[in-house]
């Protein structure tokens, strides 16, 4: 049964770690405007995630074997933080290295790891999650896309939506059906890891309502994948993916999507000196909410460290910390309609209309509120 | 709201602001077309006197129009000029061509000129009525450097004109003020409407996308969200009803800060439901639910948002010496002591 | 299906009767304390309720002849107002008023109207209402208490919960099984009229959290009722109750019940001159909700003078109004907590205090938030 | 925060502070045994030195005490008292008998003697320690006039001093806002404590009481208020783990100001939540729940309430230059530059 989260701190030999990427940082996002850095980790550069594989900081907690640097869970938050909270360009790698590295890792076989990890380390191999299928929405165990067994391996048909980034990557690792029907639901599902470079693979970039293409469509018509593209143990894809999640969710990503805006409004209110109790009190009020969320994310991340699988503690930070998330996008829209008369930068506006378009996805990208929640109340026995 | 203007407007508007055009507008298309199409309704001239060449109606008359305005998200100032207009007769002045838009927030008159800053519409307006203490101007955007002042799609601008541009367009000096009702009353309007159009098409999809087997209108957990979402549209929707409540051309300056203030806090929950509701889709460039909760955004803070309004509704209320329920009945609603 | 709602001002011929009302009550109720006031509806005083009766102003709306003053839905709406934002102590009268009376003259006979009516319109008979049971809540469908017919009438066997006022009240009208059983949920219920004098009945207030006995318990043993104990058709119960319940959530009482600590706290904003913008805007924002609530309430009683149903109208008002009751407290509470240096008076502490302590209630009577939205739901086609 | 402190004060407190005898006290009852049971427990001078007779212990080592303290709603200033004693030994005074509670606010020094309203335990505690502007008092609550200050049930009073004992009183002179830490921290402790306490009653009574032929925890609208409230207490207690963060007896004034605005904050949500699953049975004064929502929702306001607190922490964020992650790190963390 899921219980509250107890403080750890981040381990004082782990601390020296984040000087060193603020340096790289510093350097390498200089000039980088807020309304770019709004952009959090949907916001790509093929040649920053290669500069950042360069100082060895992909596949952070991957064992040095496979190419990695061997380093831990509190060494991986640091990085994450420092790149979320800096609106670090991030989305070209951050699917291989924080979800395909360690899935790869867990369930893939020695060759497939010894394939693709190291050139994921480098910043060479983007991946990309092939999960939503147009008609299947949050309800993931509905998926109709097939591999079927044949002489070569496996012949691929059906297609993916709202994959990201599937347009700028060169691999999939997609959840279809391998056996049974629709109606089986979470039996029968595999993941199947698809090089994208294939014949039969079309991807269509969708354009969303900020005007980027963080998404794509992709098409499989009669893709051969080789047999061993088949990723840890066929009918068990769906239980491979719940276990993915819990990484997925439990990371800064979700608390931090909105710091560029924070920053950027807080630094305005400290230019043109406000200081009325109101707007203190707005400001107050996040800090505090960020602090604690900060909190229960190290606290999940001292349960990887323990080497347990806090899926469900994962999603309370994933839920509160999208709150958060629009939360700060809100305060700072309602701040500047309470104030009509301050004049901000056309860098802060840009920033906010940016999130406040985008900030809706902030509860859907990785499972809706709704869904979260239900994960909660399982968690807490109430289903 | 249902009456003949709301059935012409909304028959006029489906056609003339669809979500192809409003796009090649967001995109810096050429707003002249529109603009004609919308003269041509003849509901430009709405609130000025049929003495001066309009059709005389009052502000209670036309609220159905300014909301059909705001259900189609009528890319350009439109609702603003029918006041716009309606001000500048009663002030002696001439009608300028074109669309007119309000400025009473971030204007700035300096050496080299004056500054408009975030104007709702800037980039799509014609005309720019602007108001810095008891300074008035009316600014042609014609002459004017136009710098987009929001998010992907915006039609706001920051805008600035020369010296001479400034000097020329200063048509006099009038009390404090003029144009923040004014911007208020059309932008709750314009919210009431794009919140009904949002609320629409939220129902409509939540009838009709079926996920784990059933349409997701039927999950208790949506069910109470849309509820919550009818209950915050009706809400707007009677705000700006009350606010239309006049015998004139002109809206109470407490009734437009009410109306501004319940419409823009309604704007969180509408739109939250709505992207909550639509899932990936709604956040397509393709699909249009966006093109209408861009505008919710954006106009919930544009022309002072919900703390702005309240504190001045809130003012007023904290002057007088009345109980809160006669202050509604005697000062919004207009019943007798 | 439901559609938003048309503003409509109270017709002109009916603003004077307020005048008197407020004469009436200026007088009633001096020197009445905000902290007794803030019971609002839930506050009883037999002898206040004598003297309204004595003014004509109970069973407003119901016609002469049964001894009402034959008056609107408007003229009821203002009374209404009048009495709950001035706190008045109604409670002994309101449910024989609002509801018992419209249902008598709806569903009851000729000689049920003669015998009840006229001693509610002078404030002789007080009644209340018996829906819950122990094992019930808010499945109201699921209820056991029986009336089974005998040669005599009705045999009653049961008990009810949470009604409103029982242990001060004359009658009760219940809603009781008299066919079929309790699988057969709606089917089989009637509403009965029951004399709580009778021998076998038993009642017990229930203390509720601020010391107060706003609640019964009732218990039915053999209580043996006439054969005209019947209200309406046997076995339409349900039907009729959901009828009552668009005349009980319709009404003003959904919006008032925070009004004596709004305008206690108004005052006490005034006379130590507080006026920074925050404030104001509290005070502003509360104000224009109950603007927009009272239009919206408006046009729900230009739709009962209509001569329409507005049931799920009214649970709009309800819905959106409970919520603005509780905002008020929210925000009163939340503003003494951001100002712990400002000094009230006792008599706004004690009713800050009583309605922190019930205001949950006001999301419970009449209805759960989550049923009215049900409600909303189905009457917008969701279910 | 389950650790062996945390279990025996659990123990502990179970008996000693059982809903009868909650009622008992609320309702006027003699506190003598009660206190004299909490001192027993040996927690009462858990900060103080060992040098002056006391465990000598830090924040961080009895921040589950305090959390248990709030849990079952002690009704007299027992947390209080454990940082109240370590302050006046700090000050170089003698420890006083008996329970001590915090005045930061509404105390008046006037002609004729002090006064301090709305002082949180006010009706059960023995000593107040109340300070304005410098000047600092420790007043004994024999010799005052009590005067309820909060609703039914509460413990809270209005409290007057005649001259001679306010003169009598008077310990000295300290820089402003000597108590106004400890207060925060002592409230958002029991906050966090109760709102466990209401949680744990919420979830247990979710899965038992059935409706409509399932448990009501099975309903999703239910299930989605459930989960939001169990993310608020989780958060509630980790902002309370955090500001307990200290070598000394003494906590941060920044952490203390986050865990009051924090907790203050999450009230709300977890004291409805509650009710709602609830229902009826939860306002009965026969039900022990109300005797905990009770306390929320004094203790979210009192010693300054969520805008208070998130008001000084964000002067302190506006006045310094750092990112904002960097202020969090740094000065709510600990952690080096």
């Amino acid at each position: 049964m899921l219980t509250a989260l107890d403080f750890t701190p981040v381990p004082k030999e782990e601390l020296a770690f984040r000087g060193q990427i603020r340096s790289f940082l510093q350097e390498a996002l200089a000039d980088y405007p807020y309304h770019q850095r709004a952009r959090s980790w949907m916001g790509s550069s093929a040649e920053f995630s290669r500069k950042l594989g360069a100082q060895g900081w992909l596949g952070l907690t991957v064992p040095k074997e496979f190419g990695g640097a061997g380093k831990g869970f509190f060494s991986r938050f640091i990085l994450a933080e420092e790149l979320l909270a800096s609106g670090a360009p991030v989305a070209s790698h951050w699917i291989a290295d924080r979800q395909s590295a360690p899935l790869l890792l867990r369930y893939g076989t020695d060759a497939q790891r010894r394939q693709y990890i190291p050139k994921i380390c480098r910043g060479e191999s983007f991946f990309c999650i092939g999960m939503s299928e147009s008609n299947s929405g949050s309800d993931l165990a509905s998926i109709r896309t097939r591999a079927v067994l044949n002489d070569q391996g496996w012949l691929l048909n059906g297609s993916k939506i709202w994959t990201t980034n599937a347009h700028q990557c060169d691999y999939m690792i997609a959840l279809v059906r391998t056996s049974g029907e629709a109606a089986d639901r979470q039996q029968g599902l595999s993941q199947v890891l698809i090089d994208l470079t294939l014949p039969g693979v079309t991807r269509k970039p969708i354009v969303d309502l900020a005007g980027d293409a963080h998404f794509s469509e992709v098409f499989f018509d009669n893709v051969q994948l080789a047999a061993d593209a088949l990723i840890g143990v066929e009918g068990q894809g769906w239980d491979q993916v719940t276990a993915e999640l819990a990484f997925e969710r439990s990371g800064p990503e979700r608390i931090y999507s909105s710091m560029a805006l924070l920053d950027c409004w807080v630094n305005a209110l400290r230019e043109q000196h406000v200081s009325d109790s109101a707007t203190q009190a707005l400001v107050g009020g996040l800090v505090a909410e960020m602090a604690v969320l900060r909190g229960l994310s190290l606290a999940v991340t001292k349960k990887l460290v323990d080497g347990e699988s806090p899926a469900i503690e994962a999603s309370v930070v994933k839920d509160f910390g999208t709150d958060f998330e629009q939360k700060v996008i809100r305060q700072v829209s309602a701040w500047l309609g309470s104030n009509p008369d301050f004049v901000v930068s056309g860098d802060l506006l840009k920033a906010l209309g940016y999130l406040e378009q985008m900030g809706v996805t902030f509860s859907l990208r990785g499972g809706t509120r709704e869904i979260l929640r239900g994960i909660i109340a399982r968690g807490l026995g109430l289903r | 709201m249902q009456d003949s203007f709301f059935d012409s407007t909304e028959k006029l508007l489906s056609e003339v602001s669809s979500p192809a055009l409003i796009r090649k507008i967001e995109h810096g298309g050429d707003t002249t077309a529109m603009w004609s199409s919308l003269e041509a309704s003849g509901f430009g001239d709405a609130l000025v006197p049929e003495s001066a060449g309009g059709a005389g109606l009052t502000l209670s008359d036309i609220g159905s129009v300014l909301f059909s305005i705001g259900r189609h998200a009528v890319p350009l100032p439109f609702a603003h000029t029918l006041l716009a207009r309606a001000w500048l007769n009663d002030a002696g002045l001439a009608l300028p061509k074109g669309a007119v838009t309000f400025a009473p927030f971030q204007v700035d008159k300096s050496g080299d000129g004056v500054t408009a800053r975030a104007v709702s519409f800037g980039k799509t307006t014609d005309w720019v009525l602007a108001q810095k203490n008891e300074d008035v101007w009316l600014l042609p955007v014609a002459e004017a450097s136009v710098a987009t002042s929001g998010g992907y799609g915006s039609v706001d601008a920051d805008l600035r004109w020369p010296t001479e541009v400034g000097k020329r367009s200063l048509i006099g000096r009038w009390s404090v003020d003029q144009f923040q009702p004014l911007l208020a009353l059309s932008m709750a309007a314009l919210i009431a409407g794009v919140s009904d159009r949002v609320y629409e098409m939220t129902l409509a999809y939540a009838n009709q996308r079926v996920q784990f087997g059933k349409p997701i209108g039927k999950f208790q957990a949506l069910q109470q969200q849309i509820s919550e979402m009818a209950e915050q549209v009706f809400g707007a929707r009677m705000a700006v009803q009350m606010a239309c409540q006049s015998n004139s051309w002109r809206p109470l300056p407490a009734l437009a800060a009410m109306a501004k203030a319940q419409t823009s806090q309604a704007v969180a929950r509408v739109s939250s439901t709505a992207h909550a509701v639509h899932g990936a889709i709604g956040v397509t460039a393709e699909y249009d639910l966006q093109l209408y909760t861009r505008r919710l955004n954006e106009w919930a803070r544009l022309g002072g948002g919900y703390g702005y309004w309240a504190h001045k509704l809130g003012a007023s209320v904290l002057q007088c010496d009345r109980s809160v329920l006669d202050y509604v009945r005697l000062d919004l609603f207009g019943e007798p002591v």
